[in-house]
């Protein structure tokens, strides 16, 4: 139902241990982010693409929708840094008069925008990295050797169970409203997304509800603690990521 | 000339992620009749009433109505909605509102037609359901079987033409199933055509006039039910069991091979009276 | 004063970009990498403490009744679903309903700030809407300025004897738009240009007017809807 | 000496907003035996469940685990909840993480056991379950069955005595219903006490060693499957069906008296057999 999600359970580095994976997409998200080379970041696309693309062996058409994903932010966000206005027309490199104003891009924004773009493509490349071929319940487990606190990952493991739960009702409702030409109109559109909102709040209370006692009868008293799965780690691929950490630090401190 | 409601041709939908629900799906609903689709869960019953429809649109294929082929074309796809109806496996993901009233009204008032005409379909949509004492009940205090009859009026509002129910015995007890089959035989008899997906084989044999089996997103095998449910290689294959009318006149006839001159009980009693003339 | 006059001018290419793109606008989340890692760092520090208070009071809570974690886990999986629903927007295109102000008046703005994270985090890794390094900007203006104002927003008008459905579409409302002011302010300050950070903030605030003010006015009606429906129930 | 493994006594449980859901019940569940619950939803069957594992404290009356009265006790509670185990009807409010591997070893952690030994506990339930393969899958990928068979793996991990299955072919297709009876059987051999509560009665006709039939919150009536399933008068007034086995065979009596002298057929097979005799 979430794609990036069913990704991460069948790609082909779904077995590599969590914290390898991990320390590739961070490490090199944070060399992206301290160094403004739009040659790194370029680099950084390519190297994380491949890996997902070859390695992981997610489809190219999947991976394209997903790096479609962020572009409203990003052409909107951009936009934002390019353009400048002001009543000083001598920095504007190329404008136009609005009134008594000059609307238009200087040299300096562009720049900033440039170095806002690639680097944050690159990021996403790194996040995706991550998201496509780590599994959730791999990620929480990676923040509970971190020690963040424990209420935390407990609240993260049942969301993410019952994210799917309610996602399957929440669309069921949705059809069967639809079913019924709930989605008509504009006004009846609120009525109807109004009140699938409500049922799914109080179906998620009553679920929560049904939860404690199942859970109860399992024993549970407050904590809700489980085996974790144990994972081996490689030390070829330990040796890989030190080597294209470094490979890319040491090509940023050059560029 | 055999008239038909619904016709597909070569259907296929696919969902966003590519997960191909119906292939090559040719399925023909004769008017005015009681329908029976079986198959195991997954089988793509459920998609294959949202793809008719119009909810969900095919992704290939053809589908008519009356004949006509349809387009997706808005006022098209209004008419078709109100005049297809579909009843939910879980009436808890239909029902909504406070009232049963309202929950009833929530069709036609889309429709956008007249409030007084609304409350006039609503009440003959509540008798015919027979609920019309539920009328001001909250619709989270109601028992399951109630549950199911109000989704079923909620249908019946828009007055459609064909009603799928998926399903519709799943969550109920025995009595209640009894009573909502007896329910669907009424309505067929007002001339409304009745598509009932279900596990129940038995259920069904003795009640659909007609009898689809699917299996992997396409029709398996269609027939009569007396046809269907004798054949072995269909059953095996489509992981059916034998409606047990059948193995006990399967196992008379062993006996008293002189019985295959008369009719295959349809009905317990039919196969009771069968046993009784031994 | 010359905030005012930038607004006019940038909503108009503003609404060029929304026309060029193809996905549905997703709130305001500021993407993965957008931030420089200065000020990412920064909204990190600013938001800890928030969660933390929000950490604790959960912990106080669940020590009495230990069936609360499973019901802060169902609601955060409800919201994570409700941001995955289409909102038909006043303006005709779709957004998502980010239910900051329902949040804060369902559960107060202590929980509510430990729920952005947690539904944050879950938004950028199964979604890509948001990222890791700008988590702590997007909990900020998503989880705690946003769900403050409405909470405050919404006991004070209570108090005052305003009627329920004003003060929930308000405080709805009011939550909404002061996220996306907070949005705006972040990235104003992270990227001033030569023209100044107040220019700059007063620029980014007029780029996402268009999306983001409509967008403040449906689910603060939407809200009223289902806060009418729960309340009848 | 008869051996039973819980009892209870004047069993009252009310919820909180006054409802008495069980009223003056009196149980007993023998020991190592098959045991099938009917009776309408709503009876109280799940409640009953619930309170004999002290999730739900009794308002009133005892309840007696290996002839002893159960205290509310910490300690006592954690060891009753350890033996006696439920099978909720819908996983989805059973299953609480994506790992197969997690849910199950939540109920072993719970029990205070050494790690290790946890995960001998775990992966001997998976076997048991026969779903060592869906170790790896996520639960939201797995089909209704194979979360049926989670369910059911969570409880066996604990290694309880008792196993109380709340309609575990409730959402389940026919062919997985009977896969399902056939691994509740091998647990029963085992030597673990089944306790089913069930709308299927031809399937507990066949299956169950011994039937309670419920009926607004206590014990209507209970017996032998063939008893109370040839007993007209419990069958009306707790609005069940006959299993069609036995409708069949009385019918077969009518005309043939003689029948009586032999035992009544239990399954299939054995009326089969009998009919083929004639």
């Amino acid at each position: 139902m979430i794609s990036i999600d069913h990704y991460a359970y069948i790609n082909r580095l779904k077995h590599i241990h969590p914290l390898e994976k991990f320390a590739l997409s961070i490490g090199t998200l944070m060399v992206c982010m301290f160094f403004k080379t739009w040659l790194l970041h370029f680099l950084v696309i390519a190297f994380m693409s491949f890996l997902i693309l070859v390695y992981a062996g997610i489809p190219w058409k999947a991976y394209l929708k997903l790096m479609l994903v962020p572009f409203t932010f990003l052409a909107v966000g951009v936009l934002g840094i390019a353009l400048t206005i002001t009543n000083t027309p001598s920095i504007i490199t190329i404008g136009f008069p609005v009134g008594k104003w000059m609307l238009g891009v200087e040299k300096a924004g562009i720049d900033q925008a440039l170095v806002t773009f690639s680097r944050a493509y690159a990021s996403v490349t790194c996040l995706y990295f991550l998201a496509l071929t780590t599994p959730m319940v791999d990620v929480i487990w990676i923040l509970k050797q971190m020690r963040i606190p424990r209420v935390l990952t407990e609240m993260m493991t049942i969301i993410y169970r019952f994210i799917f739960v309610l996602l399957e009702t929440a669309s069921m409702m949705y059809l069967s409203q639809e079913c019924r030409l709930g989605y008509i109109s504009i006004s009846r559109s609120y009525y109807s997304l109004g009140q699938l909102i409500s049922n799914l709040f109080i179906k998620s209370f009553q679920r929560s509800h049904e939860l404690f006692t199942a859970l109860s009868t399992r024993g549970y008293s407050g904590d809700i603690e489980v085996l974790e799965e144990e994972y081996i780690y490689c030390t070829k691929n330990i040796r890989w990521i030190i080597i294209a950490e470094m490979f890319f630090i040491g090509l940023a401190i050059l560029l | 000339m055999t008239q038909y409601i619904i016709q597909t041709e070569e259907l296929e939908f696919a969902y966003p992620d590519g997960t191909k629900a119906l292939k090559n799906l040719s399925i023909a609903f004769e008017t005015g009749k009681k329908i029976g689709i079986v198959g195991p869960n997954g089988a793509g019953k459920t998609t294959l009433f949202l793809t008719l429809n119009g909810v969900h649109k095919a992704t290939k294929g053809k589908i008519y109505y009356h004949g006509q082929p349809i387009s997706y074309e808005k006022k098209e796809l209004l008419n078709l909605r109100k005049r297809v109806g579909i009843v939910f496996q879980d009436p808890n993901t239909q029902l909504f509102s406070a009232s049963v009233f309202q929950e009833v009204s929530f069709g036609p008032i889309n429709l956008g037609i007249p409030k007084d005409e609304v409350k006039e379909k609503v009440m003959t949509a509540l008798i015919k359901a027979d609920i019309v004492d539920l009328k001001d009940r909250p619709t989270h205090f109601l028992s399951g079987g109630q549950k199911k009859r109000v989704s079923i009026a909620d249908i019946l509002a828009m007055e459609p033409e064909v009603i799928f129910l998926d399903e519709p015995t799943a969550f109920v007890d025995p009595k209640t199933s009894e009573e909502l089959m007896i329910f669907f035989d009424q309505l067929n008899q007002e001339g409304k055509t009745i598509v009932l997906s279900t596990h129940d084989i038995d259920r069904v044999y003795t009640w659909a006039d007609y009898v689809f089996v699917m299996k992997d997103g396409s029709v398996f095998a269609e027939g009569l039910p007396e046809e269907i449910f004798r054949n072995e290689k269909i059953l095996n294959e489509a992981d059916l069991q034998k409606p047990w009318i059948i193995e006990v006149y399967e196992v008379l006839l062993k006996g008293k091979p002189h019985l295959q001159e008369l009719p295959i009980p349809k009905s317990k009693q039919e196969l009771f009276d069968l046993i009784e003339k031994l | 004063m010359h905030i005012k006059k930038y607004i006019p001018y940038t909503s108009v290419f503003a609404f060029i970009a929304v026309l060029f793109s193809t996905q549905e606008v997703y709130a305001m989340h500021i993407m993965e990498g957008f931030l420089p890692p200065m000020w990412a760092a920064l909204w990190f520090a600013v938001s800890v403490p928030f969660i933390w208070m929000g950490i604790r009071s959960i912990k106080k809570i669940s020590d009495e009744n230990s069936s609360i974690k499973m019901l802060l886990g169902l609601c955060g999986a409800f919201a994570f679903v409700l941001s995955s629903l289409k909102l038909p927007s006043v303006t005709g295109s779709c957004s998502h309903p980010t239910g900051v102000g329902l949040g804060a008046i369902l559960f107060g703005p202590a929980a509510s700030s430990v729920m952005a994270l947690v539904v944050l985090l879950f938004q950028a890794l199964l979604l890509a809407h948001g990222g890791l390094t700008t988590l702590g900007a997007n909990v900020f203006s998503m989880g705690i300025a946003g769900p403050i104002t409405s909470f405050v927003l919404y006991k004070t008008m209570n108090k005052m004897g305003t009627s329920k459905a004003v003060s929930v579409f308000v405080a709805t409302a009011c939550g909404n738009l002061v996220t996306y002011i907070v949005t705006s302010i972040q990235l104003g300050i992270a990227f001033p240009g030569e023209v100044g950070m107040i220019a700059a903030i007063g620029k980014f605030m007029g780029i996402f007017a268009l999306t983001q003010v409509p967008l403040a006015i449906s689910e603060g009606l939407l809200t009223v809807v289902i806060y009418n429906l729960l309340a009848s129930y």
